[in-house]
């Protein structure tokens, strides 16, 4: 099989796709999904920064301070350039995927904003679904638990698609906010978004998309999209740890309260009341991750230049490869589409009788072949499929066919061991 | 091929063929422990005797071969013996479970059990080997005789 | 002057400090208290990780998973070494100090928890200092807004001490948490925590250190304070960006509620509830930031073998000699103490008739000295003393007399200037 | 020696010797803007007369030499000017602020305020400058004349 794009010349580009693991082992990265790995031009944009330019942001008006803002300024540039958003003060860095649900879901139920948008109490509903991440099921909860509102949730067909059955009852006049998954981390399923935030703009509710898993693999614009919040992780975007996205409606952000206090999200302070900065300063509190958004600006200077349609395809591509492979392996069970239309280069199963730690392990240490096993923080989604576990192969642009042979030949193995 | 040191012939035999699974009465203490980071559960019932005596130590889980040999293991072990002496057996896996490969086990306080040794090395897996032995001191703990 | 202390070499691991700005200036790098410089060996070990042995930590199990968990782990024990945590599993691993205060603001007045400790309502009160940085203002603030709860701060004295005059009527019974600076980021002064601390064990109150200033030039042992929260950020101990520290009493931490939610925090998650990892990991939700802890921990590493001790004494020598130097320019007061008492190598002022952006803007330009100039992210001091804004000189165990030879070059020239 | 661009003996002197500096009687609007990174404040007044005149600007404010000398620039502009021809002022001020040293700045148009040009290669200065021309243009927008 080939794929009609030079994966083996962009492997050479991540440096660690060519290293030896203990006892001789090659490595066989299929865990992409997890977090990426990342390119030298990643690795040498942080690097440089941090050994020749570093200072503080905006606060020091010195010349290292001024490269450093121009720098750390010049990654929103890029990261609202890659999603299309219509404004840089959309952007708003974070920590990670994580904070930025987080953010959102803090903005609720504030007693100290009156923006009706934003309020929730008792009666209130917020809406997700059964394959989300913890990160976009656990703010919610908190939430709920703290404000007396109701959590509901579109169920998951048995193919591993959002059960959309329900979808006038399930979204309706009391629902707040709907915050769902673009693409399931553990299914590859990718979600009809359009359908959703049609009947979320008919009840006008507020919608937040989780884009951890969509961003990485196709090409994503917010403003095409129409919803209202949109969160990424910059680990798995071939950046660097430490560093995620939130990008939000202007209006929205102006009229939510701030996440948390600290320096440079104020405008002014006195001892007993403080101003904020307009968004998106209002919600990066402190000293923000200066170095991770110069390596994030990298990543996506690196994706966009090899182009998001291309990966899609090569993925796409991938995927099929993989599809057909692994339905040979006796005992295989894909949980989620086992066809090619809305889903990415994510593929979880199970293997009968045998527990997904010990596919794992037996694939890592006599292989190489790193793929994820266990609930991969989706354990309601597991639930739903009366499955404790999955083995979950992921694929990135880096991914090449003879790794998804290696995974196959290995399977197989396993299959012996535990015969 | 460092996979050998973890998965022995025993642990294997353990785990397709696992000893004194299910869970039977009477019982003094139940318990429900769970690996959260891997979902590996076990239910275990224990019922003391007098003297100090183990009667039954029964269970039921699921999870990987690890963590269900683990509790066939001590099954096996229990059998017949006093709390004192299994506790003390818990003591020195525990001890062997956490020393990252850096010690190998006495084997005369072990019996079968030091077949985990090759698990210490592997961090993420320690929990599975520790599952069922951990429920068992928690049981033992509550069955207050 | 000499410091006894070979300041030169260790500048030799800061590739920055060799650098030339443009216009072929020198950088005279007097402005350590906003941001730290990085030595070698923080960037390197970050690019070593990010190239060769990056993977996602605790979810994955496969080789590269355990060299990342391993290292990122190991960050912690080495944190919990350099600040004397009685536990590893006391330090929690945030984005910044900023982060780490926020997280424990909003562990009070949080209707899920019941713990009497950590109840804030109408009645209670809070008190912070005048002298504090933003972070450690803007988080009490919003959650005295957010509870109805009462806020109240310490004064400062004209000399730049915290004025303890009413420390028994201004910590009371209702008082349930003082949060103050351990040493302050403008006017260098060290606070005398055991004081504070005695009286609010008498009333029952917890106390929270900001130690952002203080961890990084002084040994700090947080056993030996005997507080219950402390904080402080990488980025100012010669580590990176987008990481930073709070230590809690585990008791404690063990009794609050989670703050972010989502995966890595959970034990186990349905669709409508969920239970928490135990601390550290309830307050980590998300994808940690793995290469900053591990930048960070070879932070601690180098900074623990030249010694803390070591640091403050070269400090105090380089502080005892500014502000005899200082002393010289005619119309320049320090806002501060003028002894070496409890004091640290920061130095604030005031030059008469000058605006301190003038100052700073002609001490870069013409000379390459970097200071900051401001309020510093502590507006309500400078309100205080009733300035709008200081020139701030700080220094670090890679700082050398000449440096603050240049600074004083450069004030008498602004003078020239503004003459 | 990159300063010299900045620190143009003009604006010194419209620092060291600001004109219209006060705050005066009658006025249609008063404004308070201020920099919050760095504490710079203007309370602008205006009064507008008949025929979109403008018949006086007044103000006071603290902050540094670029932000006071371009209050004081800006009054000497709109002295005997209408609203109209401030406000083209103005908004080419603002272009040449924001240019970041790409363009010179129409002096025909400008006048004075040329001077300015070299502040636009400094981002962190740039709101210095515009800060009375700012809280200006707010206050004009407020004197509903
Ligand atoms: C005293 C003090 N507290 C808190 C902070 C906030 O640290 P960060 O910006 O890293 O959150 C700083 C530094 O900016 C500081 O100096
Ligand atoms: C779908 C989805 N949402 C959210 C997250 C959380 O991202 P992070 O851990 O970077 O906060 C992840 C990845 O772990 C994910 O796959």
């Amino acid at each position: 099989m080939t794929t009609g794009f030079d994966a083996e010349r962009i492997r050479k580009d991540f440096p660690v796709l060519s290293r030896e693991l203990p006892g001789g082992r090659p490595l066989v990265y299929l865990d992409s999904a997890n977090s990426a790995q990342k390119p030298t031009r990643v690795v040498e944009a942080m690097r440089e920064h941090m050994a020749m330019h570093y200072s503080n942001v905006g606060r020091a008006m010195h010349a290292l301070g001024a490269e450093s803002t121009e720098a750390y300024e010049a990654a929103r540039d890029k990261i609202a350039a890659f999603v299309g958003a219509p404004s840089r003060e959309e952007i708003v860095f974070t920590k990670n995927a994580s904070e930025a649900l987080n953010l959102v879901a803090y903005s609720f139920g504030n007693r100290t904003n009156d923006d009706p948008r934003f309020r929730m109490g008792p009666g209130d509903e917020i809406v997700i679904s059964e394959m989300e991440h913890h990160s976009n099921i656990v703010p919610w909860q908190m939430l709920a638990q703290r404000t007396g509102a109701t959590l509901r949730w579109f169920g998951v067909t048995d193919e591993g698609r959002l059960d959309l059955g329900n979808l006038e009852e399930l979204v309706n006049e009391r629902t707040k906010i709907v915050s769902i998954v673009h693409q399931s981390n553990v299914l590859g399923t990718v979600n009809p978004v359009e359908r959703v935030l049609a009947r979320v703009r008919q009840v006008g509710a507020l919608m937040m998309l989780d884009a951890s898993q969509s961003v990485p693999h196709q090409a994503v614009d917010v403003a095409a999209l129409g919803v209202d919040f949109l969160a990424f992780t910059g680990h798995k975007v071939v950046g660097p740890s430490g560093v995620g996205v939130l990008w939000g409606r202007g209006e929205l952000l102006d009229a939510m309260p701030p996440f948390l206090g600290g320096g440079e999200m104020i405008e002014a302070v006195w001892m007993d009341r403080s101003t904020y900065a307009p968004a998106p300063h209002k919600f990066e509190a402190g000293t923000p991750p200066i170095v991770e958004a110069v390596g994030l600006g990298a990543a996506v200077d690196y994706l966009s230049e090899i182009g998001l349609d291309a990966v899609a395809r090569h993925e796409r591509e991938l995927t099929a490869y993989a599809l057909e492979a692994l339905a040979d392996v006796p005992g295989l069970k894909v949980v989620g589409p086992r066809d090619l239309d809305m889903r990415g280069g994510t593929v979880s199963f199970t293997l009968e009788g045998i527990h997904p730690h010990d596919v794992g392990q037996i694939l890592d240490d006599e292989f190489g072949v790193a793929v994820r096993v266990g609930h991969h923080c989706a354990r309601p989604l597991h639930l739903r499929f009366g499955i404790p576990a999955t083995t979950r192969a992921s694929f990135y642009l880096y991914t090449v066919p003879a790794e998804i042979d290696a995974l196959v030949r290995g399977l197989h193995h396993v299959r012996k061991v535990f015969a | 091929m460092i996979a050998e040191s973890m998965y022995q012939e025993l642990i294997l035999e353990h785990y397709k063929h696992p000893q004194g699974r299910g869970l039977r009465d009477p019982y003094d203490a139940e318990v429900h422990h769970v690996n959260p980071t891997c979902g590996d559960e076990i239910t275990m019932r224990v019922k003391l005797g007098d003297g100090g005596k183990v009667e039954d130590v029964s269970y039921d889980g699921q999870g990987c071969s690890i963590s269900q040999a683990a509790a066939s293991v001590l099954y096996e072990l229990t059998e017949g013996s006093t709390v004192d002496e299994t506790l003390a057996v818990v003591e020195e896996f525990t001890r062997l479970m956490q020393s990252r490969g850096q010690i190998e086990g006495d084997e005369e306080v072990l019996g079968d059990a030091v077949a985990f040794a090759g698990v210490s090395k592997y961090p993420a897996r320690v929990k599975c080997a520790l599952l069922a032995w951990m429920a068992y001191k928690d049981a033992v703990m509550r069955s207050s005789k």
